[in-house]
This record gives C-alpha cells, structure tokens and sequence, in this order.
C-alpha cells in the first residue's frame, strides 16, 4: 500500500462515525451541554485554539518524561526480577500492589514528602506507566529460546554476557508490546498528575471547563488529549521497527505471494 | 593440551510420566590431542552425552573428567556446536561467528576479523551482514561450525557439524578440519551420522547401541597421518573398517569391494 | 402480574411507590441529614413516592444527568447551577438546601491568622475549583490586602493534609462544617474565616436541582418531594441525633462524632430563612452579579429564572 | 525451594518495611491522619474488619466480570486487527485513543445511555484493562515463526485453521502477559466504576473514609485492595501454567545444573 | 495421478543491500508418478526451488505447472517438507504428525489413529505424548516427514527428509520410501545431498550448479525397479552413475570400484 492510502480507512470510519454521531445528535435533539456534536466540538476548539494548545504542551511533557523514567524503572525492574529468585520473591508482589491502589491516593503522602515540585507528577506518571513493562519484559527474558541460552553458557559467556546478548534482545518484542501500552497511559497519567498541584496543562484546564459546563471545548480537549496518545503509540511503534531489524519483514509475504504487499 | 573423558555416564528422562533410560554406564575417551567418532543409531543418545561432556546437564551416574580432575557440570570448558545451528536471530552472521572468539575474551573488532578472515573458505563470502534467517541450512551449520572452531577452546565438542552439507562441501570441510587439527593439535570428538566420515577422520570410533545407549564396540582407526582422502577412502583397511563398522551396527554386509 | 392477568382494577395503595432519583453532590454525608430524615420517617411514602439517592461521578455530573432526564433531581451548588444556566442549561433551584456559604477560608490557630489580610505573604492552598481565586481575592479585598500578596497552589483534594502538615499557610474550598470539625477533632484548632462576613455574597451552598421539563410536566410530583425535604430538613435541624441515626442506616461508614458535631452545626444554616428551603431573590441577584463580575461564569444570567420558589410549603421551621 | 520458603523473602520485605515505617512515624512524631503507621492500620482494619470484608465482595465480582468481559473483548479484537489490515488501519488508532481519554470523563455519557446498571461499570472496568492484553494478542500472533506459518500453509491449511492451531498458541505467552497486567488494571477498575452511583464496594469506602479523614481505615482497605490484586495476578499466572504445558520446565535447570532447582 | 514442472524459474533475492540471484532458470520436471532427485551444492537453491513449487514463494520469472495447468503460487497442491523440521511446540509429537491428514480434512481422531500406526515403523512408539523439544534430531525429522507423507497429496515436495539419521535409519526408511513410493504410485521430488541416496530412489536426477544455480544435468537412472538396497548398491551401473555424478559435482573420480 502506498503510504497514504493507509490511511483511508481509520479516517473513512473516524469520517463516518463523526457523521453519525452528527446526525443522532441532530436528530434526537441532543442537547450540546450532554452530548456535542463533532461540528460543535471542531469549532469550539477552533475558537480555543491558543488555549488547547498552550496547555497540550506541559500535558505532553510531563507524560513523555514520565514515561522514559517509567521505561527506565521498568526495565531495571525487569532485569532484577529476572536475574534474581530472591528480588522476584520479594519485590514482584509489592510491585503488583502498588498497582492495586489508586495512585491519586497516594498523592498526599508524596506532596508531603517532595512538596511543589515536578517530582511527584513524574512519580505519579511512572507509576502508572512501568508496570506493563515490567511484567512484559520480565516475560520476555523467560521466553527466549533456552537452547540459544545454553548454546552461549557452553560458550563460556558471563551471566550478564547472555543477558545483553541473548535475553534481552529476545526480550525486545514483549518490552514494545509493553512500552505501547505504557506511553498510552502516561498521557492519563500526566491529567491525573495535573489534579496535585498545577495551575496548567489539559487535566488543569479540563476540571476548569467541566466546572463552567463548556462541554464543546472539554471534548475539544479529550479530542487533543487523544490526538497525544495516538502520536505517542506511533512513536513507539517506529521505535520498534527501528530497534528490532531482524524481526521485520519477517512476516513480509506471509499470507500472499505477491512481492510487497504489506 | 587437555584431554576429556565421560566416566560410565548414565542419563534417564521422564518423558510423559514414564522414565526413558537414555545412557548407560557410557564411558567416551579422548586423549590430549586425540580425535574421536562417535557413532549410533539415531535417537540413541549421542547428543544427550555430548551436552553431559560440555557441563550443560547433569548425569544422573558418572562423570566427566579434563587432565583428571572432575568437571561434571562445569561449563566453557570445551567448545560445543549443537545439533540445531542456534544462531542468534538479531546479530548478522559475521557477529554470530565471532561470539566465538569474543566469548573467548577477544575484542569485539578483532573478533570479527578474525571471523571475516575464515568466510571465503566456508563459502560464506559475501554474507557477512545477512541475518541468520536469509541462509540456507547448510550454510547456517557451516556458521555454526565455524563459532565454535574460533571460540579457542583446545577441546571441541561437535555434534553433526557437516550433517546438512552436501558432498563436495562436506568433503572440504572435512579436510580443513583434518589440516586446522593437525596443525593446531585440539582433542575432538564428533559425533556423526556417516561411517566414512568416523574413520576418514578419527584415530578412535566408539560406537553406540541404541537407547539405552552402551558403548557396543571401540575401534582404533589405525590408518597413517596425514590422510590425502583419495588415496585414504581407496585403501583396503578404510574398506575393512567400514565393512567391520556397518557389521556391528546390524547392517548385512553389502559395502562395495 | 398476577392481579392485572386476572383483569381486576389495581388498588392504588398496591401500586409500586412512584420512584424519584435524586443525584447527591458527593458521597453520603451530614449535609444529607434531612434527605436520609425524610426517607426514614416516611414523608416520601406518605406521597407514595420512592426516595432513591445516587452518588455522581463527579460533583459536576449531577446538573447534567438532571438535565438530560437520567434524575429527576440533583442536589447541587448555587454556583454550578448559575454556571449551567449561563450555558444556557434548562435545570432550575426548587430549593435553597443551606442558606449559606459552607465554602470557607481556613487557617490553623497556631499561625495565628484571624482575618484575610494576615494572608499576604503566605501560601495558601487550593482544590483546583474556579471559586477559589475569587473567592480569596474578594476576601484579601473586603479586608484592605491583595491577593497578588498571596500565593496560591494547587493541592487537589489533600487540602487538609496540607494545612495540617503546613505545606500551605491556609486553605480555600473546605466546609467549615466538616473540615474544620475534623481539624479540630485530631487536635490541630483552626480559625475559620466565614466568606460571607468577608465582602463574597451570600448564597446557597446547597440546591435541589430539577430540569424545567420537569417542572412543566410534572409540578405535583415536584411539590410532593420538595416539601417532604423541607419537612426532613427542618426536622434535621430540630433533631441532629435522629439525622444522625438515618444518615447511620444508610451509610455505615460514617463516623458518629463528626456527622453529629457537624448536624449540629448546619441546623441553624438550614432553617435561616422565613420557611426552609427558600431562596431571596435579592440575595441571588447579588451573587450571580458577582459571579460575572468575576469571570466565574461565561455569561451574565438572570437569577430570576435559575430558581423558583414555588413548590415551598410556607413557614416549615 | 520448598513451598513455604518460596514466600519467605517477600514476607522478609514485608516486615523489614513494615518496621521501617513504623520507626519512621513513632520517631519523627508524624500524626496518624496523616500517614499511619502498620500497627495503627492494623488495629483500625481489625475493628472494622467486616465493613471492609462487606466492601470487599462486590468490588472484587466487578473487577473480576469486567477483566473477563475485557479479555473476551481484547482477544476479539486483537484477532480482527490481525487478520485484516483493514480493520487493523481503522479501529487501532481508535483503540488506542480510547486509552487516552480518563474513563470517568466517560462516565456521565455512560450513565446517559445506560442509566444505573452494571453496564457501565463492568464497561468502566472492561475499558480500563482490555488494552493492554489487545496489544500484547497483536504483538503475540504477529511474532509466532513465519516459517511454522509457511508450513502449515503448504500443507493446505486454512487462514483460520493457522490462527487456531498456531498464531494463537503462539501468541498465548504474550496475551498472559498482557492478562497479567490487565487483571491488575482491573482492581483499580472496579474501585473507580464505584464512583458512578454505588453506594457499596472499597471505592464507594475509600472516598467516604476519606472523607471523613479516617486514614487509618483508608489505609486499610488500600491493603485489602492490594491483596485482592496480588490475588488475581497470581491466579492468571496460574492459569498460565496450566495452559501453556509445553513452555513450562523449558527454563528448568538453565542457569544451574542442579535438577529440580526452581 | 499429477505431475509436477518447474519452468525456466529464476528468483533474485536482495541480501543486505545487493541482488543475489539464486536460480537462474532452472526448470525440473517430475512426471505423474515419478521420482525425481535434486542434488547440488549447499546454498545453491535447492530449497528456494521447492519453497517455490510448494507455491509459498514467487518466482521472479518462470511458471510452476501441475498437469498442465499454471499454478504458481497455488498452495496446498502438494505435500512440503522444509529442511527445518518446523513441529509445533504447543503440540505433542503424535498431534503434529497428526496434523499432516487433519489439514486434508480427515477428523482428528482418525487422523491420530491412522498417524499412531506408523509410529512402531519410525522408530518414535512410545514417543506418542512427548513434546517435540524432548525428541531427539532425527526424531523430529522422523515426525515432520511422517507428517508430510500423512497428508496424502499425491505430490510430495521433499527438503532433505532423511538427513539427519544414521546410516542404518536411513536405508530403513529409504526403502520404507520406496515401498509405499511404488505401492501407493505417488510422485516425489527430493532434494538430497546424498548421491547413493539419489540414485537409489529416483528415476531421474538433476544437478545444479552452484549459486546462481542453473541445471548443469539431468541424468536418467535406468536401473531396474523393484531395487533390493543390496544388489542394487553393488551393481556397475550403479557405480559408474555415482562416479559420473561426482564428476560432474567437480569431484575427482575417487569412488571406491
Ligand atoms: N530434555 C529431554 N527430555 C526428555 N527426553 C529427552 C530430552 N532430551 C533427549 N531426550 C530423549 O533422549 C533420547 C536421546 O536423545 P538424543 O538427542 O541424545 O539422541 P541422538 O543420539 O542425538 O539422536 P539423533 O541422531 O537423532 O540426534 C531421545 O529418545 C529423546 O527423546
Ligand atoms: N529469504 C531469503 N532472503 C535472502 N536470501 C535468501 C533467502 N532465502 C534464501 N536465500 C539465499 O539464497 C541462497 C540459496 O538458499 P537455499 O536455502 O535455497 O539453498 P540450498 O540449496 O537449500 O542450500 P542447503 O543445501 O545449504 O540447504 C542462499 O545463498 C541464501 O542465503
Ligand atoms: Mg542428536
Ligand atoms: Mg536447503
């Protein structure tokens, strides 16, 4: 396919939903304090324009930094897990706690500890963003083929050799399934993270619009915020294709036989 | 030089519930600078000693001994080429070859000149950045080989290195590890699927009974050195030993006279 | 079923009691003493209408599921319903809940800050509403101070943790029926500094909410529940333990000593007026202008159609 | 290891932890509402042990229904974006935006159309963690070994037939891994669906402790929540071992020669 | 019964950068219920050509043709075995033999049963619930050419198929083969790199040359079928056929006489 004709389809759908959406909200007589309608919503964000944007910045920031300390974390977590039964033993289940409790409780305790700082936004972004990661890349070093691991052991290779060498490029697949998750919630992440001290950025300005009942500019702005997480997705996605050259076009002509299909 | 040796080695399995006696009691030597054959019937037992003999499993009975100290389970000491090829998908062939020598401690460059500067000779000129998954079968056991020859072990441990080559090829290769062996005097033992091969190249061929594996026979291959192969296969005692050989492994005696 | 297949008239009393879902504006707590009082003591039943409360997703949500005929009622803020009216929002107020700001400035007494303008050069916390600034800047104002003197952050819903560990100097957006109870009961004093006295109008904090459609369609039904609040609210009022003991039923989470200490507290708040539940249109004049004035709603809104009096039963004290 | 030593090193942290904390909060004199120490949350939990066991139940149905109704959802639409570009062009930006957007903005919409049911909660939770175990089933049927492919297919096999008996195999470690992730979501999914008109369960608890400033109690039931959390990923792990027989003992005896260690 | 053509196929496939053309047009012919050998050197094409008949690549020029009718590309027409043995981990040994006749439509309980039968004679009884990571080399191979054979096409594509046995499996199932090959009439092509092997089983051999491989000969074995393994291996014709195939391999007339 030819690089824009890939297109088509997500925008014919998003094209068709948005007129249906028109036409029921039209035609049922939805009143645009419920329920918008996409023309309403494009010309109110047209109209807040500087203000969507202004804000989407520090969102995107926080979302992004958040995301590489939970990439960070995640991975190292991962690795810990990994190389040692005790560390798995014992940390593994905390770690899947601290993902059972709502991290906007949490954040008393962090304002108390960092106070006004950037610090307890990117902790709350990271954590709510490192745990896929880290149970996929966990994954992923257990899945690599155990006789290529014992190919390098009877080579003599170091523990860390077979880990740098062998386990975590096999583990590259399941640490991307896991990072495209991740950076998908870290824009989440950084609105939640607005709700702890922040007079800007989308989370700030939705709760501003949602209290003055400006329905056309909040999913103006759910519109934008969703915009971030797609581009974000991609981001990863071309990431990936760009870390993992062994694994494309492996499936290249794998359902048909012409030549460069997909 | 070292020497290896796999003193009266016993392995059972369980496989489905039931226990599957593997080896028993086998006992393989060879000699500092010795070259040996292993040979049996397929699914008799051949690689399970061969990873026993490398340290990477554990004999249920027995050991294995280097220069006479005890070294069941020790890894890295020989270097072992498994049956499956096992390259690493995401490095390119040169760098799949040379985790040989840098396992060995080699720097990465060096490492890989050192592995570039055998590829013309295993056919692999031109391949150096393809990806394993481009190669053709043979040609990934010809990498494979030659990984483990570069990782600088003075004991090697292969496990049908040539078994997907054809016959020219393999006749090749056969002499290069005849001349590097004699040059470099390394103890090996093969195992391998093709009587030809056992006593074209071994001093000594153990053969093995099928599962559970006994060593059946020991057969010096006592033909001189250096082994020009035209003359060798043509020799009557190559003739007779293999005759001998397919006789022991069951098989009627119709070998060409 | 049965009755109706047989063909014989079904009996008004075996009916099902007519269902009103009322919207709360938070989670269950003392400011619903007179619902849970007019659920317990059957003055919904005595209309043969079923009380059914539900707790929101979010303390805006209300206005709209009321609006969009999901409730039939809402209980909600005087400031929200001028801010959906000025959206053009067809919901009005058939009922002034708490005659007064419950929404408070609070400081701890060991800062010694009594009054707004001690506030300059301090930080003061907020929960991130658009009432806040206003609010403080009226306040600083009405006492001869600025809030630029003042510095404000934004400490979400921990306002209390912050003012208790004194993170912030003072906060905005607490109740100084409830907060400041609970401040006091964990043994830190606070001085509160009621806005109301401090230059910010006077308004409900808490109004029953209904849309106009159902106003026009069905004002009986509307009276019906209006007045069995009203009665519930003033007998809240008049006998805090009983609201207690309702509130208790329903939920069994609540805390005794608090709810009690803060029922006490807000009788006088509902009952200030010539019948509960009324709302002065002098009073709502004033405060959506102020509202305006302030930029706290994007339209200026005529007060007179953002509520109504007329459902109220006269002289329920 | 024996059974019960497997759980010695997690409870080891526990307690070292525990000991910390409470060494924290007596020495630095921090008041209880405000961080609690482990033996206040403890006695506070144990007096009101049946509040928050009544709590308990109907959160733990939810989060469990929604993480079924999301594995079901997940895997459906992971095999439709695997099998047709075209679904796979539309609907995964779509899929995608839907995380970007916090779910509780969603939740007025939802009690719009559907009222007070379970709907939108078990959508609520639904929505919370199919995505996670959607991009891992993608990642998953598109890693299983081309070549394995390119057999079956010589042999006549049908697409479907491929999909049944090797992409989806296949692709199982990697939907486990997303399962395992999703059904942790799907705690803190449940706790939030109670925001939307519940008057029961540990979320509908927690606001109203915390509304009333009982930290000790919030604390509490944080554990509990915890616990039904570790709970649940234990239970997939499990039944990932049961269905995955063939990739188990794989890793037995690889990074030591001893038989039966781990 | 069908026949199977290869026509003048030619397939260039780009390794890091560079075009490497691989077959060069070569054509194979496999007449209905003939058996047709393929020999040449590693990385030649060999298995290119039979991915390609198979119909799971494309060639870049050239037509596979199954009685007369085009189907390059067409899957599913003959039965394929890749060199890589390529079991399915997530099935045990008997399901992914198995396989081969579920996937021509037999149900499964018929299709276990009819591939149980046949497990005594491969050497795999007992082996039946094993997963396939437990089995050894030539086992697996055991498995996927059963497998193959299973799945009743009367065309069977074969990459190497006994390759990795031991001599004496392997005369049991070439012979195996060449029962059923003459009972059941089906027609073979085998890629092999074992002469003996090729002149013992098939009609007709073509040789390829090396990369970019074309057809350096085609040679017609005019020996008498049935074959008894002994007299045939023995026989001048035989010899000489061996002999002139290596020489044309480019070997030295070496072979024992
Ligand atoms: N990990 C294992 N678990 C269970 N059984 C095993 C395992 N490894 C090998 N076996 C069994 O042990 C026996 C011998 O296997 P091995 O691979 O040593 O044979 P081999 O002599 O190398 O055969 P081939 O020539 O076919 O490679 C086989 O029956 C195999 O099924
Ligand atoms: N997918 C591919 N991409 C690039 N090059 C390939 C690919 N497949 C095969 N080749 C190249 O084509 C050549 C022929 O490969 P092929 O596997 O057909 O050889 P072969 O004759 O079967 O050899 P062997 O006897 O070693 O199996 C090799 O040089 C190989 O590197
Ligand atoms: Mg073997
Ligand atoms: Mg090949």
């Amino acid at each position: 396919m030819k690089p824009w004709t890939r297109y088509l389809p997500s925008a014919a759908l998003l094209v068709i939903a948005g007129l249906a959406w028109q036409w029921i909200v039209t035609a049922r007589h939805i009143p645009s304090f419920i329920l918008p309608g996409p023309v309403d919503i494009a010309q109110t964000a047209w109209r807040l324009r500087s203000l969507l944007l202004t804000n989407a910045l520090p969102t995107t920031e926080i979302a992004v930094l958040g995301f590489l300390v939970a990439l960070a974390a995640g991975v190292l977590l991962a690795i810990a897990i990994h190389l040692s039964r005790v560390v798995e033993l014992a940390l593994y289940p905390l770690i899947i706690a601290s993902q059972a409790i709502p991290v906007l409780a949490l954040a008393p305790i962090m304002l108390l500890v960092l106070g006004f700082t950037i610090g307890p936004k990117l902790i709350i972004v990271a954590l709510i963003c490192f745990f896929p990661i880290t149970v996929n890349t966990v994954d992923g070093l257990r899945a690599v083929d155990p006789d290529l691991i014992r190919m390098m052991r009877s080579l003599g290779a170091h523990r860390l050799t077979i880990l740098r060498e062998a386990e975590l490029p096999g583990a590259l697949p399941y640490l991307f399934s896991g990072a495209k998750v991740a950076v998908t919630f870290s824009v989440i992440g950084a609105l939640y993270s607005e709700y702890v001290g922040s007079t800007e950025g989308l989370g700030y300005l939705m709760t501003q619009l949602q209290n003055q009942f400006e329905t056309g500019a909040l999913f103006g702005a759910m519109a934008l915020l969703t915009a971030i997480g797609v581009a974000l997705f991609a981001a990863v996605t071309l990431a990936e294709r760009l870390l993992i050259p062994w694994h494309r076009d492996e499936r290249a002509a794998l359902y048909t036989n012409r030549k460069g299909y997909r | 030089m070292k020497g290896i040796e796999a003193r009266e080695i016993s392995r059972t399995f369980r496989v489905d519930g039931h226990a599957l006696p593997v080896l028993c009691g086998v006992s393989v030597a060879a000699p500092p600078g010795g070259f040996v054959a292993v040979l049996g019937p397929s699914g008799s037992g051949k690689s399970t000693l061969l990873s026993i003999m490398a340290g990477l499993d554990r004999p249920d009975a027995g050991r294995v001994v280097v220069d006479g100290r005890d070294v069941t389970g020790r890894l890295g000491l020989a270097g072992y080429m498994p049956q499956r090829d096992l390259l690493l998908p995401w490095r390119r062939t040169l760098d799949n070859v040379a985790l040989g020598p840098e396992l060995s401690g080699m720097s990465r460059a060096d490492a890989r000149r050192l592995a570039a500067s055998h590829f013309p000779r295993f056919g692999l000129a031109g391949f150096e950045r393809a990806y394993p998954r481009t190669l053709s079968g043979g040609m990934r056991q010809r990498a494979a080989l030659l990984r483990t020859f570069l990782s600088e072990r003075e004991i090697l441990l292969l496990d049908e290195p040539l078994g997907a080559l054809d016959a020219m090829t393999r006749m090749d290769l056969q002499s290069w590890l005849l001349d590097v062996w004699e040059e470099m005097r390394k103890t090996i033992v093969l195992v391998t699927h093709d009587v030809d091969e056992a006593i074209y190249l071994a001093d000594r061929i153990y053969l093995l009974s099928s599962r559970p594996a006994r060593v059946s026979a020991v057969l010096d291959v006592d033909l001189r050195r250096p082994r020009p192969y035209d003359e060798i296969v043509t020799s009557t005692r190559f003739l007779s030993l293999k005759r001998e050989i397919l006789g022991l492994l069951g098989h009627r005696p119709v070998v060409t006279t | 079923g049965k009755a109706a297949s047989n063909g014989k008239a079904v009996a008004p009393e075996t009916a099902p009691p007519r269902p009103a879902t009322i919207m709360l504006d938070w989670t269950i707590n003392s400011d619903h003493g007179g619902l849970y009082t007019a659920i317990q003591r059957g003055y919904f039943a005595r209309n043969h209408i079923a009380a059914a409360p539900k707790v929101p997703s979010s303390s805006t949500s209300q206005i709209q599921l009321v609006a969009a005929g999901q409730a039939n009622f809402g209980i909600s803020y005087e400031t929200d319903l001028l801010a959906a009216r000025a959206q053009h929002i067809p919901v009005r107020s058939v009922m002034c809940i708490m005659q007064h700001p419950l929404n408070t400035v609070m400081a701890l007494k060991s800062s010694g800050i009594t009054r707004p303008r001690q506030l300059a050069g301090k930080t003061i916390g907020m929960a991130g509403s658009p009432s806040d600034i206003p609010i403080v800047s009226a306040v600083m104002r009405h006492d001869g101070a600025s809030i630029k003197e003042a510095r404000m952050v934004n400490v979400g819903y921990n306002l209390l943790p912050a003012l208790l560990s004194r993170r912030v100097d003072a906060v905005v957006g607490v109740y100084w029926t409830w907060e400041a109870i609970q401040a006091r009961m964990k043994g830190y004093p606070v001085n509160v500094m009621r806005v109301e006295r401090w230059g910010v109008p006077n308004y409900c904090e808490l109004v029953l909410v209904a849309s106009e459609r159902t106003i026009r369609a069905q004002p009986i039904f509307v009276r019906e529940v209006v007045q069995s609040l009203q009665q519930g609210y003033a007998d809240a009022a008049a006998h805090p333990l009983a609201a207690w003991t309702a509130l208790h039923r329903a939920d069994a989470a609540l805390s005794r000593p608090l709810v009690l200490r803060s029922l006490e507290l807000l009788g006088p708040v509902e009952t200030d007026a010539t019948t509960v539940g009324y709302q002065d249109p002098r009073q709502w004049e004033a405060y959506a202008a102020w509202l305006w004035a302030n930029h706290m709603i994007s339209r200026p809104v005529a007060a007179d159609v953002a509520y109504t009096n007329q459902f109220l039963q006269p002289h329920v004290r």
